[in-house]
This record gives C-alpha cells, sequence and structure tokens, in this order.
C-alpha cells in the first residue's frame, strides 16, 4: 500500500509523533519553528530564509504569543538597534517629488513570490493610513498622515525650524523600529523595500506644504 | 426526494429532448456588434436604431453608490412605462459603453437584474427603448474602489 | 495667540467631524454593496459541481468518493465541515478538509496526493477539490464551528498554530496578527476581523471557503491562506502543510460556536 | 458544453421571480496572461428564457457581463409546476440549455 501525504516532510511528522507520545508538555516553540521550515518553501524570489527571525522580530513575537509587551528595557534596547540601522541621505536632500510619493504611496506591489527580482516596491502606505482626502479607499491599521506636515507646523522644510521633524519622519520611514520596537509598520528603508529617492519622495507627500496632504 | 445532482440531471435529459424536438428556441435573431462595439451612448444608441436619450422618472436604475470590487457590480434596471421593446444597460467609460439588452415582450416584466464589470468609477445608465424609437434613460454614477494589498 | 491656537484647533475638529462622516457614508455604501451580492451566491456552482464529484466514480480505483471519513465516519458528510481540522487514527495527522479529501482521493480512488497538491490552483484535480470543499461546507451552513480539542495532536496544533499566528517574519516583518490582532480595524476599505477573539475569528475562519468575486473562483481555505502568506511577503507555504492546518486549528477552535456560513461570498 | 447552470424559480404573486446562475469565464478580451499577451473575449452572447417551451425573453450581453453571471427577471402569470428552460450561447458557438420547475 502506498504511504499517504508523501508531501509531509519526515521531520515534522516525526516530531508531532514525538510530542504526541511525551508525557510532557512539548516544546511548542521549537515544534513552531520545526514546522515552519517543513511546511514554506521557495517560490520566485521568497525564498525560506524569510523566516528567519531577527531579534526585533523574535521578540515581539513571542510578546504577542504571551500576550503582554515588551519589558522597557529590551524595547528600548531593540530601538536603540534599530535607530543605528537608519541611514540619513549622503547630500542631505530630505524631501523629492510629492506627486511621485503619491504613486508610491498607493502602490501595494512588490517582493512577493509572484514579483521579480530587482523590481521597485510600492509602499502600501493606503493600505493601512489615511494621506490625502482625496483618496477614499485607505485602511486604519496606522493612523491618518493627512495634513501630516501641516499639524506639525512645517511651512518651510529646509528650514531649521523643520529640521527635527524632517529627520524624525525619515528614520521612521527608514526603519519604525527605531521609535517602536514593535510597531506594525515595515522597515522600507532598512529591508530594502524602498530606495532612498522613493523615500524621498514619500517623504514630500507627507511634508511638501505644496502636497494634497498638506492642502 | 431528489437530490440536485438528480434534478439537474433530469433537467438536462428533458432540455435536450426538448432542443432534439425543436421545441427549444434557436437564436434565430442576429446579435448587434455594431451596438456592442460603440464607445459612447449615443452611438449604442444609434446603434440600435434608437433616438436620442432623453431622462426619465419612469426608469430605474438600481445600483450601490460603491462598488468593491469593479468586476462585478450589480445593476437593476426597470421601468414601469408600458410596451417598452428594449431595456439596456451601459457603463460609460467602459472599453465598450453597452453592456447588455433585454429584449422585452408582453409575457414578462421589464424588470431585470445582473452584475457587470466595470474598469473604473463611471456613470451606468439604464435605457428603456419604446416600439417607436424613443430612449427614455436613467443613470447613476457608481464608484469603484481599489481593493487592500494591491497585489 | 491663545484665540487663534482655539480657532486651529476647532478647525481641525471640525475638519476631522466631516472626514469621520464621509467614511461612514463610504463604508454603508460597501454594506449595501456587499448585501445587493448575497443574493444569488455563484458558490452554488460550485457547490453543485462538488456533490456530482463526491458521488461519481473517478481515479484509477474507478471508486466515488461516498465512503471518505470526514472525522464522523465514513461517508457523514453533514456537520463534517464545522469539526476541522481534526486528528484522524488512519493518518496519524491532524488534517483539514482539503487534506483529507487528499487522502481519500489516494485510497479509495486511486489518485497520487502528492501530485494533486503540487498542482497548481485552480488547475487539474485542484478545480476539482473547489467544487468538493464548496458542496461539503454547504452541508454544514447554519451549524456552530466544534473542533475537538481533545487529543493531544490537536492542542498541540493549537499551540503551533497560535504561535504561528503571531510569527513576524518576511522583508515586511509581517504576521498574520499584524492584520488580524486588533478589533476593527481595515485594510484599504477591507474590513479585518480580529481572528484573536472569538467573534472574529468566527466571521473570519467562518465565511471560507467562499466565491472570491475579484477573480471569479472558488476559495478554500488552504488558498484563502497561500494567498495571505503571499501578501505577507513570506515563501510559499505547501499545500496541506502542517503550518496551514495549524493556523487552521488555532482560528477555529477560537471561533467555537459561531456559525458556518460558507460557502460565502467575498471580495 | 458547459457546466450546468443554477436556475430557481419562485411563484411571487400572479408571477414568478427567475434567479439564474451560468457557469461561464465571460473573458472580457481586455486582459492580459501572464506572457503579456491579449486573452481573446470569449463570453455568452445570447440568452433565452422559455416559459413551458414558449419564448418570454430573449437578451444580448456583451464582454462586460460579469464572470459566472447572474441574472433575475420575472415570467407573468407563471404558476407552480410550470417549466422554466434557459439556455445561452457564446462566441465560440458553445451553448447551454438548462430547466427548472417553478415552485
Amino acid at each position: 500500500m502506498r504511504k499517504p501525504m508523501k508531501f509531509l516532510l519526515p521531520a515534522a511528522a516525526f516530531l508531532l509523533a514525538g510530542c504526541a507520545s511525551a508525557p510532557a508538555a512539548p516544546d511548542y516553540d521549537q515544534l513552531t519553528v520545526a514546522i515552519m521550515k517543513a511546511s514554506f518553501r521557495d517560490q520566485g524570489i521568497a525564498r525560506t530564509d524569510r523566516l528567519a527571525q531577527d531579534d526585533t522580530n523574535r521578540a515581539c513575537s513571542a510578546a504577542d504569543v504571551a500576550g503582554k509587551p515588551l519589558d522597557e528595557a529590551t524595547a528600548r534596547a531593540l530601538e536603540a538597534a534599530n535607530l543605528k540601522t537608519v541611514k540619513m541621505p549622503l547630500d542631505g536632500k530630505f524631501l523629492g517629488d510629492w506627486k511621485e510619493g503619491e504613486k508610491i504611496a498607493q502602490d501595494g506591489r512588490g517582493m512577493t513570490w509572484n514579483d521579480k527580482a530587482g523590481a521597485l516596491s510600492g509602499g502600501n502606505c493606503y493600505n493601512c493610513h489615511q494621506i490625502s482626502k482625496q483618496e477614499l479607499s485607505f485602511g486604519t491599521i496606522g493612523p491618518s498622515l493627512y495634513h501630516y506636515g501641516k499639524t506639525r507646523g512645517v511651512t518651510d522644510p529646509d528650514s531649521p525650524a523643520a529640521r527635527a521633524v524632517v529627520e524624525y519622519t525619515w528614520r521612521k520611514i527608514w526603519n519604525a523600529k527605531s521609535y517602536n520596537a514593535c510597531s506594525d509598520m515595515p522597515r522600507f528603508g532598512h529591508a530594502g523595500i524602498l530606495n532612498e529617492q522613493q523615500i524621498r519622495d514619500v517623504m514630500a507627500l507627507l511634508l511638501d506644504p505644496k502636497s494634497p496632504v498638506n492642502q | 426526494m431528489q437530490t440536485r445532482r438528480e434534478t439537474l440531471h433530469r433537467s438536462a435529459v428533458v432540455a435536450s429532448l426538448l432542443a432534439a424536438t425543436g421545441l427549444f428556441p434557436q437564436f434565430a435573431w442576429a446579435y448587434n456588434n455594431t451596438a456592442f462595439d460603440a464607445k459612447s451612448v449615443p452611438d449604442v444608441l444609434k446603434a440600435l436604431g434608437a433616438g436620442a436619450p432623453v431622462a426619465s422618472k419612469d426608469v430605474m436604475i438600481e445600483g450601490p453608490d460603491i462598488a468593491e470590487n469593479g468586476a462585478v457590480v450589480p445593476v437593476g434596471a426597470s421601468t414601469t412605462l408600458a410596451g417598452p421593446k428594449q431595456i439596456l444597460i451601459l457603463v460609460e467609460k467602459n472599453p465598450s459603453t453597452l453592456a447588455a439588452v433585454f429584449h422585452v415582450n408582453d409575457s414578462i416584466e421589464p424588470n431585470f437584474k445582473t452584475r457587470v464589470k466595470m474598469g473604473q468609477t463611471s456613470d451606468v445608465y439604464v435605457v428603456a427603448v419604446m416600439a417607436d424609437g424613443r430612449a427614455l434613460f436613467a443613470k447613476k454614477e457608481i464608484k469603484v474602489t481599489l481593493g487592500g494589498c494591491g497585489g | 495667540m491663545r484665540m487663534t491656537k482655539i480657532l486651529a484647533m476647532a478647525a481641525l475638529v471640525g475638519l476631522a467631524a466631516s472626514a469621520a462622516w464621509a467614511q461612514k457614508t463610504t463604508e454603508e455604501g460597501i454594506a449595501e454593496y456587499r448585501a445587493m451580492l448575497q443574493d444569488g451566491n455563484p458558490a452554488e456552482l460550485f457547490e453543485a459541481k462538488g456533490e456530482d464529484l463526491w458521488k461519481k466514480p473517478r481515479g484509477p480505483k474507478n471508486a466515488s468518493l461516498e465512503k471518505c471519513d470526514l472525522g464522523k465516519g465514513a461517508g457523514v458528510v453533514k456537520g463534517a465541515f464545522v469539526e476541522l481540522p481534526r486528528y484522524f487514527p488512519d493518518t496519524k495527522r491532524v488534517q483539514d478538509l482539503e487534506s483529507r479529501l487528499l487522502t481519500c482521493m489516494e485510497t479509495l480512488q486511486g489518485f497520487n496526493a502528492a501530485e494533486i497538491a503540487n498542482t497548481p490552483f485552480g488547475k487539474g484535480e485542484q478545480a476539482n477539490l473547489e467544487g468538493l470543499v464548496a458542496w461539503i461546507s454547504s452541508e454544514s451552513r447554519g451549524m456552530k464551528f466544534n473542533l475537538p480539542q481533545s487529543r493531544t495532536e490537536e492542542k498541540t496544533m493549537y499551540e503551533v498554530g497560535k504561535r504561528l499566528f503571531f510569527a513576524r517574519a518576511g522583508t515586511h516583518d509581517f504576521a498574520c496578527a499584524s492584520c488580524h490582532g486588533t478589533d476593527n480595524k481595515r485594510i484599504r476599505l477591507q474590513d479585518l476581523p480580529n481572528l484573536t477573539k472569538p467573534s472574529g475569528a468566527a466571521s473570519g475562519f467562518g465565511s471560507w471557503p467562499a466565491y472570491r468575486v475579484s477573480s471569479g473562483e472558488l476559495w478554500g481555505m488552504q488558498r484563502r491562506l497561500n494567498d495571505c502568506y503571499r501578501q505577507q511577503r513570506f515563501p510559499y507555504p505547501r499545500f496541506g502543510s502542517d503550518a496551514t492546518i495549524a493556523l487552521a486549528v488555532y482560528m477555529g477552535v477560537t471561533g467555537k460556536g459561531g456559525e458556518s456560513v460558507a460557502p460565502a461570498i467575498k471580495r | 458544453m458547459g457546466d450546468p447552470m443554477r436556475i430557481r424559480a419562485q411563484v411571487a404573486g400572479a408571477n414568478a421571480v427567475v434567479r439564474v446562475l451560468m457557469a461561464h469565464e465571460m473573458e472580457s478580451g481586455q486582459r492580459k496572461d501572464s506572457a503579456g499577451k491579449m486573452i481573446p473575449a470569449w463570453h455568452i452572447q445570447d440568452v433565452t428564457a422559455t416559459l413551458n417551451g414558449k419564448t418570454v425573453m430573449t437578451a444580448e450581453w456583451g464582454p462586460a457581463v460579469s464572470k459566472n453571471p447572474f441574472l433575475q427577471f420575472t415570467v407573468k402569470g407563471a404558476k407552480a409546476g410550470d417549466k422554466i428552460g434557459i439556455s445561452w450561447k457564446d462566441t465560440k458557438g458553445d451553448s447551454r440549455t438548462d430547466e427548472a420547475t417553478v415552485s
């Protein structure tokens, strides 16, 4: 007789069978890692190495399973480590073209197993945020960014007065975990989702007084 | 009690018998390619031999204000006018304007519901074409939104 | 100075209020759209096909699936869906509806389960699975989810599923919980059920299989999870893999007592 | 021959409301495949409804009618036990006929 379910990898089958007969509570964390490894495969650019968690993701996932936030010290340490990864623009230019930024904010594509290696990705911004007033189809996972620059008093993004807001926004987009270790927001610069110029354009959408966001 | 499969099977048999006896209708009329190729409301009506469209409160369009997905937009088309010959559903901004033509006679109510595709936010028209060629319409803007996740 | 600040505040409050109002009408519009689609769900087309596929002798052994045990005894379809995934002694595995169907297609009909698992969604026998899951789930319509948790294997899958649900990884650091871990959130205009709570899990887990309006296809839970992982930028979850089944156990157990409306109609 | 339709015909006063679901791709001719090639249009273009064998409605459809089409209409004077027949023909010449009893 043929063995059914051949596509179940032996490692996971062994682990499951093993834990079923073990009297003590199994190590669910270890089992989860093994099952994950056995359950996913490479497809296109989406390789199984993406399953590996860095310190931040590992700590935040564990906190979510436990149902309680990270302790202060761990959170601050992770935020500091993430802040260190931020690359500020070498030429000191923080803002690009808000019209391009709007296109990036609308675009939700990129980095799935259907996407090509090296293709530019979108920012997915409207999936989670209200941004310009014109787009009614926006998500609410993140806060509204409508009037982002205006409410922060940015009238001239190049002025010294606006400096702190501009730099904060750059860091937030580059690596959102710099300010909130377990933020739901992707680390656009750090993970290479958006390039420097794309981040400049999204910056302009949020901070340029001429952008519809600030009208 | 019959199962659904048996019902289906039986009805298919009955239908094929009916077809064999010639009792089932053949598709006798000619499909109006010109009307389905037209790119505007007036061009569609011209191709169907109808006059210029006139707004009428006796023609009704039913549809959502906003469609979560343009691939399936429910549209209801009806009229209280007596003796319409055709009921049309048109989507102004689609690559081809005409979506559907229903030929009406005394055996049925001039009241249809179906679902159409919309490429973008557009006015959708319901037109009742009368025996004398008059074209009376109702229209409604239906917004088409972008879905989540983007891909 | 103080005055201008108050005025500015008032203006902001006004804006926020009008934005909330506009949003409300958008949501009402979407609700109206969804209501209009309820009458005439094309999933019915798949249900009819699935019932036929269950009863028709097929495969190398030219046998029907009528002796398939979906957990409530050989051939019992009614009520089986709301108790899956569950543990099956013959395969020594916790299985969901789709992986269980593969077992039956292999043992009863002589199909190659691994081959079907590797077939792209919507093609060949995978297309037949769509009909089968539509019909089998429809036979439990209106019944309440009641996944068994009496066996160690079933409890283990729940615990693993919970951990997978919160596992942040991939290029975007997304976990299932990033979108489905909080109440009253939306992605674009789509409401996101909070799958960590009973009501959210019941409505989220409980509406699949569903007819997908956007693609005009019938999606089972395997395909639903597969596309979630694609958009999470994860690698590809194997069809019927333990990770997908563990997640289904986590959601189904969390949604215990919720009513099954599958196969539903979804955007 | 396409997959079976689902036809429901229910008495409503002196009439019968008929709801039909048809299994069809309704390919618009506007989409490209993964290789970037246009997928040719392929859709139902003619629909006919009969009451006890007598034609009561005909319709012409373009590619803008949604995939797996839904159609609802009302037949005057139809009673329980009457037969409603639906036929469609598509642009490739494929056709399908199914029947249901008014209940």
